[in-house]
């Protein structure tokens, strides 16, 4: 048991914890507030895990920039505020939901954790000089298609959100 | 060589430009079709006849990455077979004269014509088990076009559900042979027909063998049609126009049988050996099953497409046998069922026209009183078709008796024997059906409504199937001197 | 020095999690939501394979990257996508049948 | 010398089957076919005579090939004829009967608009005959067997406008068929033997190893060769068979087709007489045949089938010889009788022919006194009948005698049970068949001022064709099946009304019918004997006692015959209700509807099987696809949610199976 | 600290630079000239066919020895191998794109929406990496191409603007959104099990041997199956199929079923032959997600009366039939797939360009319905050919010999290890596919009814199209067909020139 298992031990909680609440909650915002507390307890991972980096980049796009979109996205689509049940599907629904999820759970963790599980290992330091390296050195080919992944991405939303709405359509057909 | 190529690209090239160029242009004119396309088969069965007597051989490789070669040869198993096929597909066209085809434009008619003439020949041809399996395939959309868009106009659902039971269960069939025939080539390594003849199923395992036998068999058993099978024959024949009923049960039956000696007894002989008695009691079912349902089938056509299933039990009994006499049975009677039941199917045929219908419930004139020449030929028909010695149905069903009554030393020989015994009961009940036929079509003091007597181009179709059915009765040894060798070959026993 | 049941138990539990919440909920943002968690589970093996693993190319982490920035450009054009639904039916409810 | 023989024997079967063919070439012109056809049976019987000549002087090779031997591997088929003395006197004997009907018949049907194609199938159906005598190879045999029965179909329904014709044609050919199925199992059981279809060889392989299995091939062999000879149980078709024009009687029920089942056993007689349980039931089966068709002749209303019956009978004597002959002395009575019914049988019919013509009509009511009237016939009819009856010095006495002096070796010799009770059904046999060919002659021969308006009306209900039509069981709805036909249907040959003015008899048919006369009255110890391979020896005793038996029943019969009405004996022993019951044959008949019956009945239920059974499944696999894609519509709710549900309802399965099961 | 920098040879990663340049062009053209709209078409042809001529190169190589680069310094790994698979998907891809392109060349009547510029570019971008995915041999640019080739699909379908195009997008983003999740997942897996970043064979060995990881490679390659399952439109993922191809515009729907399946099993194949030096026991969650696929994919086609519903169940059936071989895991295998592939992408795509021409000239509403095309032998011999031969090509009977010839590479493999069962029910779907497809043709040998035009009148949808009909097909249609129509015909003569494209 070493002081990083604790940590992580720790952290780890938290953000399993949250994205339970996040998936669970019956307030949208909510959803979102917890989304945004996983993923910043997941950044606190990826530090404990020694991925400076990582950490940094999953706060500044994920916590800065989805989940600002998301929340966008919950007042453009006047989410109600306040507990409202209906965001979620209907009960069987859900319980095949959990049935689901605990069922891939465990299929994952019957497949890792005897694997890797018992292992204790050391997490290097991670050196942000190297990560950049390769990224942009070995790494070089997946960047630059993500760069066009990226373009039309943006092309697309743009695209999409600039379309005239059916009904504008049916007026003018 | 190119005399096979040429027997093979001439209804190709014919079938394909009637059909996708013919309308508008001159030929969709009837005359102008019935003259391109009875050209066309004419030179076809000049050329085949010449590749029958010189015995060329196309090969070269098609498919590199499958293995599969543009393989083509004759040999003495499919020489009467391609000439049947090429003097019926010339008679269909003739008998086309004079009963024009209704319900679609003449092009497309006599373009799928040649399209199943193609897909015969290339199949009688083939010399790879793939491309055999090809050409198989070749024949399944004309005959569909031709039955579902040319058959009996009276009944447009029924139409419909005869084309389509014709071509999904034949489409079942061929698949599973397909899946035989890849196993075959994998376990044998060569798809060459010939050498897996050769190999006589030499360093394949028994379980193998069987599994591959058994597909293979329930696959042709479609095409043939085996008897609890052929549920798709008889609305097929009642529905599909003159010239369909004529191919099909004169030629794509043939297809089936002819595949089972080639890819089943010859590559397969201990696989074949194991189902064999159950392949021949189904025969026997299939003989009795016929005979009896035509002594209460009221619908001509269809107590003719009852009746080949009959005969064609006879030649599963043959095959099944295992022995030299069977399997020169099974190939004598399958030429003999071709012409028969293609004389038949034309005399029904033009009678359907006459009378508006094939049903024998309503009085009709009597054929020997109003038309003697159809009467003559309908005779001689039914009498073939009850294996009347001297006539070409004979020799057929009393070798494949004989052959079953002392089949090959690893067969059941009792129940064989019972099998023989059966089917010489079905030859009873086919003289049971056949005397009622004529009965009631034939003979009779009834001259009205009186109809005109065949002449022309459908005169002569029928005179030559009456001649054949004379001629090979008396001398069947025209056909069986021209299989014995390669029969040998396959059962390999020394002929004394 | 880490045990490595830790993170991955962590992975499985925000796979579970994330799946249930792309079954369980109705409105499209949420299922988004569930969709993040997948991905975040996937950045986590990434990372703590990567950082345990003696690997010079760095997979681990600059996938990890990569994940993050395509999880951004799929964001986009999924609340696109969803904004154009909310205006032509007024709901972004996912177990309505489509039109 | 033995080439042309060979040659001869081929024509003898070539002529006339090319005769027949290019008859139905010419069958609309009256005289190029009938000219043909008498052709055709000219040239073959002198080739037949050629035949015989060549066998008795000088060296002839048995075997002659025919069309090449055919290849089927283990199977030897060589497809020879077998040229000896005992087909070379069988092959003239047909040849005369064929050309006197040929000849007879030109006169006979010279009304008749289908004369030509009546005609060709005469000339198949003698080449057919002469193929069977001929024959040395079982194949042969049973091409020549069958071919014969499809001619019988033909002749018999010749006037196919008749319903009674139809159905005693199709009924004749059925029976037979049926029966030949055994026949066919036998010819299979036999040549399977030698693995060869040669009858030499054949008989050299079974002569080796008799036993069971040549007895069960005999069995069927009698089987079939009881249908086409009409023995009990079969027996019914041939008095139906009357329906045919009389030439075509005289044809089938004289020389040919009923008496080639015995000349078939006659040719495998060497292995026949190997197998005494099928002898013995031979034996039972003539015994039966020979006294049951005698009484049956004596009570028919119909004098021609009387002499169908009466064929009947004669048939059971030769086969009787064949059943009880020893070894020692062959096949020869039985032959002999063969030939010797032959002739009579065709004078008979021929004869009765004419008259039935000139008296339009063949019953007995309508006959009688025929022979007073027309003195012209006395002459043939006088020697049919005495020969038939067994006469001496006719024909039929000397080859009576010689049957009988077989069954009486054999007693004698072996004593077997067969041979006692064939002697005694002889004996009642011998007095029978004089008893009704008195009947017959009295009936012709009766003078009384006999009032012709009994004899018009009874003129017309002379046919007796039984109620029930086997094929009306195959419940086709065509009309005019009417169970009993109209009673406006005339009687055979009635279509060539006599009183109509049928046309003079010409010289031909005269000419034809005084030969067999000749031939009826000398043929026995002049001809015939000498030619026949037996040992001519008549047994004086049993020669007595025979004639002593037909006096007895000649003066009984004589006694009978009324004065008065047509002074028909029958009528005063039996009485006009029960003659019916003769007319109908006891109801044989109905037996065979009976075995009709259930095969329709299956019949019905294989059709009804097909469609609702097998094509079930057809249609099931239909249905039930139809179903999954009702049920696939069903479950896509078009809702992207639940589609997310099997998203990952799928990851979950394969993961699973993968890990598991990889 | 090794030198990261990797080798790179632009020559030979020309089959994806050229649409992505083409993209990028396109867009700036866009910007520089709003008027131009034609032009975009003609730059998006000429990278298309540019890229195609590059894949050339790739295609003498056997399967084995393949042309690579971005390979690490010291003769380490690369990144991207051109070998013959790969240059075959790609070829194909580039063709399939730019038949997609002529379908949807505007037209001068109607606006065409969100500026061509867009669509032409999304095409471009996602064909780009669907050619990315197939040379991919690192799990990094395997997942982004991949998403690549994905993502502007979702805008494409929805770009029509219909609220079932709308729909159909939806159900398209909410798929392919878990499935990426999953896909990222099973890289996550495939780097923890093999500790490489290569999707190489030389990776998945080090594995074999080791019981407790071999289970996390064969997890991580099943939830490659599955997360690719969903574009190869397989059941049970496969939900979004008919709704996107629906909703989308025609030319989109092409798209659909003919690049994105060819990035999908590209994907797929990149996995496959990684693991398939294993000598994997045949994989049975690919067979029962390859039966299921063909069973349900068919029974639904039975029942539909519209032809881009019946084309888009026809994928899910044909799906089946393309992963089928992969079902034993073998080079044999791989290369019956993508043949298979090949063959359904190229008939399918001329259907699909044979339906695009009678939107035009028969109206919307005739076009998309089964009954619509009755007497259309007699009314268009040449389309009516096109399409029987396309239909008789996707049932698998001659003439449509490539249908035929498919069959065969699909059974061989299946045949070949003795999975008898699998080849039993491949034998039922086959007829049940022959049943959907000479369903449609039925319809167009049929001869014309009047009732038929005058129903199409009726609906008012249609009667709007039908007053606004083209008396002609717009020529670059006509292209498309034509361009289709003779590949596919001169493959049927010889189908050895798409089974030579993956070597032998």
């Amino acid at each position: 048991m070493t002081t990083l298992d604790i940590l992580f031990g720790a952290v780890g909680l938290i953000t399993a914890a949250s994205a339970v609440l996040a998936v669970t909650t019956h307030q949208l915002v909510h959803a979102a507030l917890w989304l945004v507390v996983t993923l910043g307890t997941l950044a606190g991972c990826y530090l404990i895990l020694g991925a400076e980096l990582v950490a940094l980049v999953q706060l500044l796009v994920y916590v800065g920039a989805v989940v600002v979109l998301v929340l966008f996205a919950l007042m453009l689509t006047r989410a109600p505020m306040g507990r409202s049940p209906e965001h979620s599907s209907a009960p069987i629904q859900r319980v095949a939901a959990a049935v689901i999820g605990a069922g891939i759970t465990t299929l994952l963790a019957a497949v890792l954790l005897p694997a890797l599980g018992g292992q204790i290992r050391s997490t290097r330091a991670g050196d942000t000089k190297g990560i950049a390296t390769q990224l942009f050195g070995s790494w070089v080919w997946p960047f630059e298609l993500l760069s066009l992944l990226l373009l039309a991405a943006l092309i697309a939303a743009l695209a999409v959100s600039r379309m005239p709405t059916p009904s504008a359509q049916r007026k003018s057909a | 060589m190119i005399l096979l190529l040429a027997a093979l690209a001439i209804p190709a090239v014919t079938g394909t430009s009637l059909i996708v160029a013919g309308r508008g242009s001159a030929t969709s004119a009837e005359g102008n079709a019935n003259l391109l396309s009875l050209a066309a088969s004419v030179a076809t069965a000049a050329l085949v006849i010449a590749t029958v007597i010189a015995r060329p051989v196309v090969d070269y490789l098609w498919l590199p990455s499958l293995g599969v070669r543009f393989h083509f040869a004759v040999d003495g198993i499919s020489a009467p077979l391609l000439i049947l096929t090429a003097a019926l597909s010339v008679a269909v066209v003739v008998h086309a004269r004079s009963h024009p085809p209704r319900g679609g434009s003449p092009t497309t008619f006599y373009g799928c014509l040649q399209l199943v003439e193609l897909g015969a020949l290339a199949t009688f041809y083939a010399r790879d088990a793939v491309l055999f399996f090809v050409a198989f395939e070749i024949v399944l959309i004309p005959m569909w076009v031709l039955i579902s868009r040319f058959g009996d106009s009276h009944d447009l659902a029924a139409r419909a559900d005869a084309s389509g039971r014709f071509v999904l269960y034949t489409v079942l069939g061929s698949t599973l042979m397909l899946v035989g025939i890849l196993a075959l080539v994998q376990s044998a390594g060569t798809a060459n027909i010939d050498a897996l003849a050769a190999a006589h199923g030499a360093g394949m395992a028994r379980h193998t063998q069987i599994i591959i036998a058994s597909l293979l068999l329930v696959g042709m058993g479609i095409k043939i049609p085996v008897w609890p099978l052929h549920t798709w024959l008889p609305p097929a024949h009642t529905i599909a126009p003159t010239a369909g009923s004529v191919m099909l049960a004169a030629v794509l039956l043939k297809m089936g049988t002819y595949g089972v000696v080639r890819l089943v007894i010859a590559p397969l002989p201990i696989g074949f050996g194991a189902l064999a008695p159950v392949f021949g009691a189904v025969g026997v079912v299939g003989i009795l099953w016929g005979g009896l349902a035509c002594l209460v089938e009221n619908d001509l056509k269809r107590l003719i497409a009852y009746s080949s299933v009959a005969h064609m039990g006879f030649v599963v009994l043959g095959l099944s046998s295992g022995t030299t006499v069977g399997l020169q049975a099974a190939l004598f009677a399958n030429v003999a069922h071709g012409v028969v039941s293609a004389l038949l199917f034309f005399l029904v045929g033009g009678l359907k026209e006459r009378w508006g219908s094939a049903d024998l419930a309503t009085a009709r004139a009597a054929l020997r009183e109003v038309s003697p020449r159809l009467g003559l030929a309908l005779v001689v028909g039914f009498a073939a078709s009850l294996g009347l010695p001297g006539l070409i149905g004979f020799w057929g069903e009393f070798l494949a008796m004989f052959a079953a009554w002392n089949p090959a030393p690893d067969r059941p020989q009792g129940l064989m024997r019972v099998l023989a015994v059966l089917a010489v009961t079905g030859t009873a009940v086919a003289a049971g059906y056949s005397l009622r036929v004529l009965r009631l079509i034939w003979s009779g003091d009834r001259t009205t409504p009186a109809h005109a007597d065949a002449r022309g181009g459908e005169w002569s179709v029928l005179a030559v199937l009456v001649a054949a059915v004379l001629v090979l009765g008396v001398a069947p040894g025209l056909v069986l001197n021209s299989t014995i060798k390669d029969v040998t070959a396959i059962t390999s026993e020394v002929s004394r | 020095m880490i045990h490595l049941w830790l993170p991955l138990t962590l992975v499985c539990v925000l796979v579970g999690a994330g799946s249930y919440g792309v079954i369980a909920r109705r409105n499209a943002v949420l299922v988004l939501i569930g969709v993040e968690l997948i991905l975040n589970a996937a950045n986590l093996l990434f990372v703590t394979m990567g950082s345990v693993l003696n690997d010079p190319l760095r997979t681990g982490h600059v996938l990890t990257l990569f994940l993050i920035t395509i999880a951004a450009a799929e964001m986009g054009v999924a609340l696109a996508v969803i904004l154009a639904l909310f205006r032509d039916r007024g709901h972004i409810d996912l177990s309505e049948p489509g039109a | 010398m033995s080439d042309s023989v060979s040659q001869a024997a081929r024509l003898v079967v070539l002529v006339p089957f090319l005769a027949a063919i290019l008859g139905l070439f010419v069958a609309r012109r009256r005289l190029a076919s009938a000219f043909i056809s008498s052709a055709g049976a000219v040239v073959s019987l002198l080739a037949g005579l050629y035949v015989l000549y060549g066998v008795h002087h000088g060296t002839v090779t048995p075997e002659v090939s025919t069309f090449g031997s055919l290849p089927l591997g283990q199977l030897r088929m060589p497809l020879h004829l077998l040229v000896d003395d005992l087909s070379a006197i069988v092959v003239v004997a047909v040849g005369i009967v064929g050309l006197a009907v040929q000849l007879f018949s030109k006169w006979y049907l010279h009304e008749d608009d289908r004369y030509g194609v009546f005609v060709a199938s005469v000339s198949l159906f003698l080449a057919a005959m002469l193929l069977v005598v001929l024959s040395g190879d079982l194949i042969l045999t049973l091409i020549g067997w069958e071919v014969m029965g499809w001619c019988s179909y033909l002749l018999i329904g010749h006037n196919s406008r008749l319903e009674s014709a139809r159905r005693a044609a199709t009924k004749a050919f059925l029976v037979t068929r049926i029966a030949d199925l055994a026949f066919v199992i036998g010819l299979i059981i036999l040549a399977a033997g030698p693995s060869t279809t040669s009858i030499p060889a054949v008989i050299a392989h079974w002569s080796a190893l008799p036993g069971s299995t040549l007895t069960a091939a005999f069995l069927c062999l009698l089987c079939g060769i009881a249908g086409k000879s009409a023995q009990f149980p079969f027996h019914d078709w041939l008095p139906d068979a009357m329906e045919g024009p009389t030439p075509a009687s005289a044809l089938i029920h004289a020389a040919t087709m009923v008496a080639a089942g015995t000349f078939v056993l006659a040719r495998l007689f060497p292995i026949f007489v190997l197998s005494d349980p099928a002898r013995l039931v031979l034996a039972l089966i003539t015994a039966v045949t020979m006294v049951g068709a005698g009484i049956l002749a004596f009570g028919q209303s119909d004098i021609k089938r009387l002499l169908a019956y009466s064929t009947v009978s004669q048939i059971a004597m030769m086969l009787s010889a064949l059943a009880i002959a020893p070894a020692s002395v062959g096949a020869g009575p039985a032959v002999l009788h063969l030939l010797s019914h032959a002739m009579f049988k065709a004078l008979l019919f021929l004869a009765i022919g004419w008259l039935s013509v000139l008296v339009a009509g063949t019953s007995a009511v309508a006959m009688s006194g025929g022979v007073r009237h027309h003195p012209e016939l006395k002459l043939p009819i006088a020697a049919g009948l005495l020969a038939l009856a067994g006469v001496p010095p006719l024909v039929g006495f000397v080859s009576k005698e010689y049957v009988l002096g077989a069954a009486y070796d054999n007693v004698s010799e072996s004593g077997s049970l067969g041979g006692w009770i064939l002697l005694v059904a002889l004996g009642v046999t011998v007095v029978l068949t004089a008893a009704y060919c008195t009947r017959a002659w009295l009936v012709l021969t009766h003078l009384n001022p006999a009032d012709e308006a009994v004899r018009q009306s009874a003129i017309h209900d002379s046919r007796a064709v039984n109620e029930v039509s086997l094929i009306e069981m195959f419940s086709d709805p065509a009309p005019g099946m009417a169970g009993v036909s109209p009673p406006s249907s005339a009687p055979p040959a009635a279509h060539v009304g006599a009183d109509h003015g049928h046309a003079p008899i010409h010289g031909s048919a005269r000419v034809s019918v005084s030969i067999l006369a000749l031939l009826s009255v000398v043929g026995g110890s002049v001809i015939f004997t000498p030619l026949v391979p037996v040992k001519p020896h008549i047994t004086w005793v049993l020669a007595a006692a025979s004639v002593l038996l037909i006096l007895a029943a000649w003066l009984v019969v004589r006694r009978m015959a009324p004065i008065t009405g047509t002074g028909d004996a029958a009528v005063r022993l039996l009485g006009a209700r029960r003659m019916v019951m003769f007319d109908k044959g006891f109801g044989a008949d109905g037996v065979y509807v009976a075995v009709v019956s259930p095969v329709v009945r299956l019949a019905r239920v294989v059709v009804t099987a097909d469609r609702q059974v097998i094509d079930a499944y057809v249609r099931g696999t239909v249905v039930a696809t139809r179903w999954a894609g009702v049920t696939g519509e069903r479950a896509h709710t078009r809702k992207p949610s639940s589609y997310l549900v099997w998203l990952l309802l799928g990851v979950l399965a394969v993961g699973v199976s993968g890990v598991t099961l990889w | 600290m090794s030198q990261a920098v990797v080798s790179v040879n632009a020559g030979m990663l020309l089959p994806v630079l050229a649409p992505a340049v083409g993209a990028a062009v396109v867009l700036v053209v866009d910007v520089a000239f709003q008027r131009l709209r034609r032009a975009h078409y003609v730059i998006a042809l000429v990278s298309l066919v540019v890229g195609a001529v590059a894949t050339l190169a790739g295609l003498g190589m056997v399967a084995g020895g393949a042309r690579q680069t971005l390979c690490l310094p010291g003769g380490g790994q690369c990144m991207y191998a051109a070998d013959s698979v790969a240059s075959a998907l790609q070829l194909a891809a580039l063709l399939a794109a730019a038949v997609t392109l002529l379908l949807s060349w505007p037209d001068d009547k109607k606006q065409s929406r969100g500026g061509t510029a867009v669509i032409v570019s999304l095409v471009l971008a996602a064909t780009a990496g669907a050619t990315a995915v197939a040379g991919a041999r690192d799990v990094g640019s395997w997942l982004v191409a991949l998403e690549l080739a994905t993502l502007p699909t979702v805008a494409l379908v929805a770009l029509r603007g219909a609220s079932s195009a709308i729909s159909g997008a939806v159900d398209l983003l909410t798929t392919s959104l878990v499935s990426f999740g999953l896909l990222a997942l099973a890289a996550g897996l495939w780097f923890t099990a093999t500790g490489s970043a290569f999707l190489n064979p030389a990776a998945a060995l080090m594995v074999i041997h080791d019981p407790t990881r071999r289970p996390i490679l064969v997890l991580a390659v099943v939830v490659v199956v599955a997360g690719i399952g969903f574009k190869l439109s397989l059941v049970p993922f496969h939900a979004w199929t008919p709704e996107a191809y629906d909703g989308a515009p025609l030319p989109i729907a092409a798209f659909l079923a003919g690049v994105s399946k060819i990035a999908a099993l590209a994907a797929l194949l990149v996995v496959i032959r990684a693991v398939a030096p294993l000598g994997a026991p045949p994989l049975t969650a690919i067979a029962i997600v390859s039966a299921v696929s063909m069973t349900l994919g068919n029974v639904m086609a039975l029942r539909q009366d519209g032809v881009v519903r019946l084309l888009a169940w026809s994928t899910v059936a044909q799906a089946g039939w393309v992963v089928l071989p992969l079902a034993t895991v073998s080079s044999a295998a791989v290369r019956a797939s993508g043949a298979y592939l090949l063959a359904y992408v190229l008939a399918t795509i001329l259907a699909f360009a044979v339906v695009a021409a009678l939107v035009q000239t028969r109206g919307a509403a005739r076009a998309r319905n089964l009954t619509g095309y009755r007497g259309l032998l007699r009314d268009h011999p040449f389309l009516a050919s096109a399409l029987a031969l396309a239909l008789l090509s996707l049932a698998g009977l001659p003439p449509g010999i490539l249908g035929v010839v498919a069959k065969v590479v699909a059974l061989r493999p299946v045949v070949a290890s003795e999975l008898w069962l699998l080849a039993v029910v491949a034998a039922v779907n086959a007829v049940l596919g022959v049943a959907v497809y000479l369903r449609w043709l039925r319809a167009v040998l049929a001869s014309p009814d009047s009732e038929a035009k005058a129903s199409a009148r009726q609906v008012p949808d249609g009667g709007a199209s039908v007053a606004a009909l083209s008396v002609r097909v717009h020529p670059a249609t006509l292209v498309a067909v034509g361009f289709s129509a003779i590949a596919l015909v001169v493959t049927s003569l010889s189908p050895q020139l798409i089974l030579g494209l993956f070597g032998s």
